[in-house]
């Protein structure tokens, strides 16, 4: 059993998680009304790995996303509106609608990028770990990404030089049993734990639909890593309740299964641990939902209404730096 | 008339027919079809000689080359042209060099698809043409169809010869409808997509396409350019443009790709050498020297397009006859 | 206890470590004098691998080597004189002298390469392995490659690639203890053969100066893949007595090292089997060692007859075959 | 006078002393000081800065990559220019577009060292020049000196330098002697290595001496070249060959590298489109479209070497005046 802990503690990762999933949902919206171009990968159901490695995390610790980034950025604070402006292609957009969807960074929100090449954000977490490490303040950094993940080059190569090197990283596995449309098992020999295990990499499972879980497991690996123990790895067992991206059948699903996930929402999970467990007032989740609710409609119209980036800057914009 | 995704699906689907030794592999192209719906069925008709692989682009690759010197006649399909770096190892150095230095044993009759292109949305990872990264690599062959026809024919064309050839579908030409012919169309061989006098203009690809639209806005100028469609950027069919620029004197070079490096100042660079003072001008007309934006208001202004050609055309017709 | 078996099939083995050996020699002699251009990476100490494992093969089995390949090329049949006058860059070497020591390939012999690119040889032999299932005349395909390989992308990739599909292939890892100059340890986390266990694809052990050990094991794990088990894995332990390549100061060495393994040469350790355990005559295994000096000193002065390649066919030579 | 790789080990050493968030790594390059020798007594001096890493060249170039948008400038090497695509990903799609798309939050200074080139009898995959696949990547910079005054002043800038940063050494040059001074040298420029009025030879690394000796040929034929060392490939110094071609009228481009693809196609492309009708001639020498062969006789007619180029000025000059 895990503890629930404090109950403002829990509300706030709570309100996080609502953030997420309403701002998701406004993109899938603003999504099918053709608002946001291009594809979106979103991270319905998979809320509390973001809230809950985000709340193990401190000032100096960094951390690299994937395509599928929405919700780390949010967790790290990024700006939502911001973070939506870029969706919508705007000069407003947290990398001025350069980036888009599958590629923010967010430097100041210690967010070091998302990366739409699988692998590509275990490589970043990598590098920027020799950085902390050299740094000397304790700073770990995290890597994303998932289960389909474990069979590109990059993460093999890159949990070896952590290892070797001892490095302050973080390996944050989230597995929701499919890479795009192909089930794990029909690409992947073994189990996730194994691989890092094998390298000497101390690796735990957590219930990915638990924010409360998934912090205290990533505190505690957050924790040794910097006190000097080295690479970690955590795989979330969770589930993606909505398309790969935007054009997705999801005829890959074995029957039922959606469903049965559905009944394990990390935000009805976490709304139980509050209420049942913690005796908080059903009326102030409510009265958070609501809160939510309404930034989310305002960030909706402002997004809207944003400015376009001026074309006119590739004219002068630089490939390079100084 | 028949789309370009359904030209690629039949030409697999005939050559898997014709010849048991051609096998189809990637991620996500057997059971699901492919992400963009481009290889659907065929798992069902050709069995296990079709199948779905790791996102281990690496693997796949080096396992196609491998399996290609041993008897089979492998087609892959690498999703995104973007993630070829990944691949690239394999084809530069085990593929490409088989032929000449295994004193020709045996070739390495290899197809990699892959999706590639910009104008999308899907920023500055999912958007790349790969031409000019592999131009340089002797032994490869580079094949970039415009037409539904041209896709099938070349597809077939491609998986019947004994080269390793990278054959790339534009994102934005899948749902492009054609007539399609049963005539073979030879790899290496440029095709005059229509004939004028004043001036010749080379692409591939949808830029075919921007050059035809242009060349519709110039003629109601009295301006009467003649569009070749290049058709396999390696080998390049320079003897065509020589051909086509004896009559126009004036060639202009249109690539989807930046500035410095590509296939478009290969085409320049060859027709100068041999006919310098026989032509009157030649010019480019690529991408900037940028990685390229995600935001369709810069997007659009980053990509050749018909008007921008149309005007380039203008005024430097002007400007040199002045 | 390891069986020696016959005496007629030990001393056959013996005859072909001690061609290896002295071909070793011989490439090392004539690139001291200069005549041998380049670099070589020669496998003296190592022969018992490649006799162990080519021992364990049939018709229909392949191989796939690395720039350290002379004696897996040897052990396939591979004509030493062709061999020889690869290295010298003679027309009448086994690839016309294109290749040259790091990238022998012979497929008349069943060798599909060797690859200079650490870890290529993984991903041939892995693709091998598909065409050979397809085929279905029980080939396996075996990759040769050493310790140091294990750490990138190509084996982590294609190994679990491999385990997938169930390839009949076996992934033969020499264990040498140095990758080029730095010592295992300092480069790679864990066991190597936890590495295929956490794949499920059975590993094991062997003494690899012990060339009844090695064929015995790989007749094991090269029946298992014919048998349809999918892949398997070995592991020599062996040591190189000689430098990486040419300029190999050998300082990395620990003290004692060197001398230690040299006790137990496989030439050293087949001959005690074949004088001491199953009686043969001291005088016989003699014999066989004068008759392999007097090849040897024939085909020395054979290579360094043997008439240069034309220059000329590098006009006449094509990048593509067809 | 100072060899060039002593030239190179003096920057890396001058530049580790000069800012500590300096690091450098790769592998073989730490304990053994490097495969060429050009890094010996650098980890002894700067202790953990300088370190050996697994043969992860993915690994490795990504962990580069983390690095440097975290605080540190990370050096790496890539033993040979040969196994680049291994690492290309991160260069391509993490490395090379991070200042652009991240809005200009922060650049990736990182550099790539790595030898290259042919004529050392190495083979086709130890032999290559990497430039044209990665000529055609906006956000790159590449650099290739021909001197060790260059390679020192040129790496040096290339370590302060904000951007991502190839340097190619070019394995012929390694023992090359030259006077060393303490003037900086910015990338990007070219600089004139003889004057004349008669031909502009433009070039670089070992290029650039072939060119010198071909122009003291051509001196005693009463044909004076000017000799253009381009330094750097990416950014092109267009203007300095322009300026050049201004006086001289005709160019000739001399590359290591395939016809097909390289960056001397690039430099005829853009003189051709600025200046076609104020120059007399233009044209290019490079190797042919095939891989690079082992054997010297090969190898020697496949460089373009001082006679070669000497010839082919001779007759280019005589059938274009004829
Ligand atoms: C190198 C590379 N190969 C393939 C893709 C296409 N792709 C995007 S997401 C994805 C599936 C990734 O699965 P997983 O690691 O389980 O992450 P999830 O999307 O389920 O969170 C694939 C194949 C890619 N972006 N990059
Ligand atoms: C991709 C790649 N990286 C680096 C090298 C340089 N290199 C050649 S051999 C070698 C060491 C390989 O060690 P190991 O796998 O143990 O094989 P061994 O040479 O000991 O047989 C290295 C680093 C290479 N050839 N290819
Ligand atoms: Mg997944
Ligand atoms: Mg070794």
């Amino acid at each position: 059993m895990v503890d629930s802990g404090p109950a403002d503690a829990l509300l706030d990762m709570y309100r996080r998680m609502r953030l997420i999933r309403d701002f998701e949902e406004l993109v899938q919206a603003l999504f099918l009304k053709g608002e946001v171009p291009g594809t979106t990968h979103l991270c319905i159901g998979q809320e509390a790995d973001a809230i809950g490695v985000a709340s193990a995390l401190g000032d100096e610790d960094r951390l690299a996303g994937t395509y599928r980034g929405h919700g780390v950025a949010l967790a790290l604070g990024v700006d939502p509106q911001a973070l939506l402006d870029e969706m919508l292609g705007r000069a407003t957009g947290v990398c001025g609608g350069r980036a888009g969807s599958m590629n923010v960074i967010d430097l100041s929100n210690r967010l070091i990028g998302c990366f739409g090449i699988v692998g590509g954000s275990i490589a970043a977490a990598t590098g920027a770990a020799l950085s902390l490490k050299r740094q000397g303040r304790g700073g770990v950094a995290v890597a994303f990404f998932g289960e389909g993940t474990i069979n590109q080059g990059y993460f093999a190569e890159c949990l070896n030089f952590a290892q070797v090197l001892s490095l302050p990283v973080l390996y944050l596995c989230e597995n929701n049993r499919y890479g795009e449309f192909t089930p794990y098992e029909d690409v992947t020999a073994g189990e996730v734990l194994d691989r890092p295990r094998t390298l000497g990499i101390p690796a735990e499972q957590v219930d990915g639909m638990d924010v409360v879980a998934v912090r205290d497991v990533a505190e505690g690996a957050v924790g040794r890593a910097r006190d000097g123990e080295g690479p970690q790895f955590v795989e979330t067992l969770t589930y993606r309740f909505v398309g790969h991206s935007r054009a997705d059948p999801g005829a890959y699903r074995k029957q039922g299964e959606l469903e049965e996930w559905k009944l394990r929402d990390p935000l009805t999970v976490a709304r139980a641990r509050l209420v049942d467990e913690l005796g908080v007032d059903a009326g102030e989740v409510d009265a958070v939902d609501r809160e939510i609710g309404a930034q989310i409609d305002e960030m909706r119209s402002a997004g809207l209404e944003a400015p376009l980036p001026d074309p006119a800057l590739l004219a002068e914009a630089s490939e390079f730096k100084g | 008339m028949v789309e370009f995704r359904e030209a690629i699906v039949t030409a697999l689907d005939e050559e898997l027919a014709a010849n048991e030794n051609v096998v189809f592999f990637g991620e996500d192209v057997a059971e699901p079809g492919g992400v963009f719906k481009a290889t659907p069925g065929l798992r069902k008709k050709h069995g296990d000689r079709v199948f779905d692989t790791p996102i281990s682009e690496l693997a796949l690759t080096g396992a196609a080359f491998g399996s290609a010197v041993t008897g089979l006649r492998p087609v892959i399909e690498i999703m995104f042209g973007d993630f070829m770096p990944l691949a690239m190892d394999s084809l530069v150095n085990q593929s490409a060099k088989y032929w000449f230095i295994s004193n020709e044993q045996q070739s390495v009759p290899l197809v990699v698809r892959s999706a590639i292109g910009a104008g999308s949305r899907l920023g500055a990872v999912h958007s790349q043409t790969p031409v000019p990264w592999f131009l340089g690599v002797p032994g490869l062959k580079i094949v970039c169809p415009s037409t539904p026809n041209d896709a099938r024919a070349l597809l077939k064309a491609a998986i019947r010869d004994d080269n390793p050839v990278l054959f790339f579908e534009h994102k934005r030409l899948y749902s492009l409808k054609g007539e399609v012919d049963d005539d073979p169309v030879e790899l290496g061989t440029a095709r005059v997509m229509r004939e004028g006098a004043d001036l010749t203009i080379v692409s591939a690809m949808v830029g075919v396409h921007v050059a035809l639209e242009a060349a519709e806005a110039l003629a109601r100028d009295g301006i009467e350019a003649e569009v070749i469609d290049l058709r396999t950027l390696r080998p390049l069919d320079h003897a065509a443009v020589a051909a086509s620029l004896a009559r126009t004197g004036h060639l202009l070079v249109v690539e989807e790709g930046p500035r410095t490096g590509g296939w478009s100042a290969t085409v320049a660079a060859e027709i100068a050498e041999g006919s310098l003072h026989d032509i009157d001008d030649l010019w480019r007309l690529t991408t900037p020297d940028l990685p390229i934006p995600f935001s369709p208001a810069l997007e659009d202004a980053f990509l050749p397009g018909a008007e921008r050609l149309a005007a380039a055309v203008r005024s430097r017709l002007v400007s040199r006859s002045g």
